[in-house]
């Protein structure tokens, strides 16, 4: 299984701030084409596996750490 | 020990060395609202040689929650949010040059700017500002400081050209904003939050400490207790068109025509000619009051309320439509307003 | 959407609600300093109630490059830093009750003070202080924001009273300080970074949000790009003085004596006679004038120059004899001139 | 093994950010004693063990990551 940590609006959405999720051998872009479903648009949405930030062509392992990092605009 | 520069001299990684580079530097903020005003009055505190401010607001009451520097009679008057900045920081510190630029930051008053510039500092609200300062940080290699925040979550990122990825690296595309100030906004702690990193990131670089810069991606939630600290060298791209190989800068491309922007949380949508020649501001004051309009006023800008819309025109030709969100009502009324 | 808490009301969390609770509550800061400039600042842009600063410092130039709300003008009149922060912060907000103290904080002070408190703040620059305000906030069960920092480094953690542990429970004793000001400085971003935590906290205990909490140790190094987050729970101890099953906040005893303490980081000796009646400073003044001295100061504080050592006794009867740090040497000069 | 985190002056004092140590089934007390001699004196530093503070008795198991936290007075 992993961890899914959300952050910003995501929480909101999802009612809580992570997710378990099972994505063991999936690629980063596979992860997010299945949370869309879930999270709504993820564009610009950055996703960290295991605190580094992946390219979408990685493939997660069981147990890695996953973080969605969505940028906001304020300042 | 009474110099009011001692207890930063006192710290050892600066010195008396690092703060003499600290004083010959020149640093560009863009944007003077919640950001840019602590990362001024920081900069001013610690002896920065040289800060250029841009800001195209003005200050209103419910910027004084968050943006430091200003007082109620700033927004009483609708000062200039740079030129109210650098009144209030040159008594802080009268040996700091200030210069400060009331307008709208394009690629090409920027590019004007640019020579000699030391370090950008992101105080803008919306990230078409962001990229632009991208694509510049690349172009001239100058040291860019991402930041931005709203609600209690908030981020930064130290981008330095050819070494750390750039904001496109990271984001690919101008980023859907879901969430802005109108929408969640902010608490005065998230600010200081960015404005801490960015501004211990601006220490190192300008007194000459580049060995310590951070590497990480930051991302913190302060009302939740989060923060994480993310690596990002692997999204770094030799294909990037800002920081790439063969890279184009794309926004710091030529533009043309009437820009007309809905601006991020303000209900409010801003017309901008494409040539910036000063509008004539007595004698169409003058005119609205003749009309019967309302209109008041200060030597840099006019308000004046049409159809219950309060309309402000700057010196530059800019005109904010307050109360809409509606492009087409606000440009309908700039016209009649202009002409 | 005018209002100006807006965009804090705007912050769910927060709300109308909340926002109604700030309104209502009282904050104590122990000290106008570094951390307590920043703090003051936020809550009174916040909106809070009202605040009460207690300082028995005056503004100096070294103070300027990390301490908000003063200006050179400020540290030109050696302004008191209560009444000068109090001056700058009801330009920032008129709606905010202020009270400024200009003395030195004894557990008879505080005490005095206490009733109606809804939260204390950290702004000191010493442990016999936190400790007194640690022993206060559990006597009285009010919320403590514990916060330090030197250099690059700094901490942070939320004390309340029954839940958390205590001061007392954390550090047992009253620390060995090592590091001063004076011996490595401190640069303002690592002052940003604690008053980000503590304002956040501030918040969250004033609009009623307790579940949200932080209930660990913030330690980080701006620097060298360090955080760290440590659970405390199993520290806190039920045979404790300050906050165990018998507490005699052992703080808060009374005093006896003339007061006379070396200041950290200052050059600088204050002495403070056990009884508060107020100093005749005119008469003071016109002596030690006739006796050739120089002598300068204001309605607050007289400054007068001795053997080449500056004093500058205060209404309540306090005096810092600067440029010594010899506790002998300074009741020598204060006893000359005071008789 | 175990990694000794510093901050503050303990750097300064190690001339490096961390020390390797074996501590395994010392207490934290006595890892305070050994650590003396080679940080000085370290009255009121508190003692992290797996980002929580732990007490004096508790002892220190392979592997641990230990940090050592010094008050400072400034503000």
């Amino acid at each position: 299984m992993n961890k899914v940590l959300l952050f910003a609006h995501l929480k909101e959405i999802a009612g809580q701030s992570s997710l378990e999720i099972d994505a063991a051998g999936q690629t980063v872009q596979s992860v997010r084409d299945t949370l869309v479903a879930s999270l709504g648009n993820l564009d610009g949405v950055m996703i960290a596996v295991n605190e580094e930030f992946a390219t979408d062509e990685i493939v997660i392992q069981a147990g890695d750490e996953i973080a969605l990092i969505p940028p906001v605009s304020g300042g | 020990m009474y110099d009011r520069y001692s207890r930063q001299i006192l710290f050892k990684q600066i010195g008396a060395k690092g703060q003499a580079e600290i004083r010959k530097k020149h640093v560009l903020i863009l944007g003077v609202g919640a950001l840019g005003t602590h990362t001024a009055e920081m900069l001013v505190r610690a002896g920065v040689g040289k800060i250029t401010l841009i800001d195209r607001d003005y200050v209103e009451m419910s910027n004084l929650q968050r943006q430091h520097l200003f007082t109620e009679e700033d927004a009483q008057k609708k000062w200039p949010k740079a030129e109210a900045a650098k009144i209030r920081l040159q008594k802080v510190n009268h040996e700091v040059e200030i210069e400060a630029i009331v307008g709208h930051a394009d690629a090409t008053m920027l590019e004007s700017l640019i020579a000699n510039i030391d370090l950008l500092m992101d105080g803008t609200d919306n990230f078409e500002a962001r990229f632009l300062l991208n694509d510049l940080a690349q172009k001239y290699h100058i040291p860019y400081l991402f930041g931005s925040c709203v609600g209690s979550f908030g981020m930064v990122f130290t981008i330095i050209p050819g070494v750390t990825p750039c904001l496109q690296c990271l984001l690919k595309r101008l980023p859907l904003q879901g969430q802005t100030c109108d929408t969640v906004g902010i608490i005065e702690p998230t600010v200081q939050m960015v404005t801490a990193h960015q501004g211990a990131e601006a220490l190192k670089i300008l007194s000459g400490n580049m060995e310590t810069i951070r590497k990480s991606y930051v991302s913190f939630d302060l009302w939740d207790n989060e923060y994480v600290s993310l690596k990002a060298d692997a999204l770094k791209d030799s294909g990037c068109p800002s920081c790439g190989l063969e890279a184009t800068y794309p926004y710091l491309q030529a533009e043309t025509g009437l820009k007309v922007a809905v601006l991020c949380g303000r209900d409010t949508v801003q017309i901008r000619p494409t040539s910036t020649k000063p509008l004539p501001l007595e004698p169409l004051t003058k005119r609205w009051r003749s009309a019967g309009l309302e209109v008041g006023g200060n030597p840099f800008l006019v308000s004046v309320v049409l159809e219950g819309k309060r309309v402000v025109f700057f010196q530059d030709g800019r005109a904010l439509i307050h109360g809409t969100n509606h492009v087409d009502q606000a440009r309908k009324i700039y016209h009649s307003l202009i002409g």
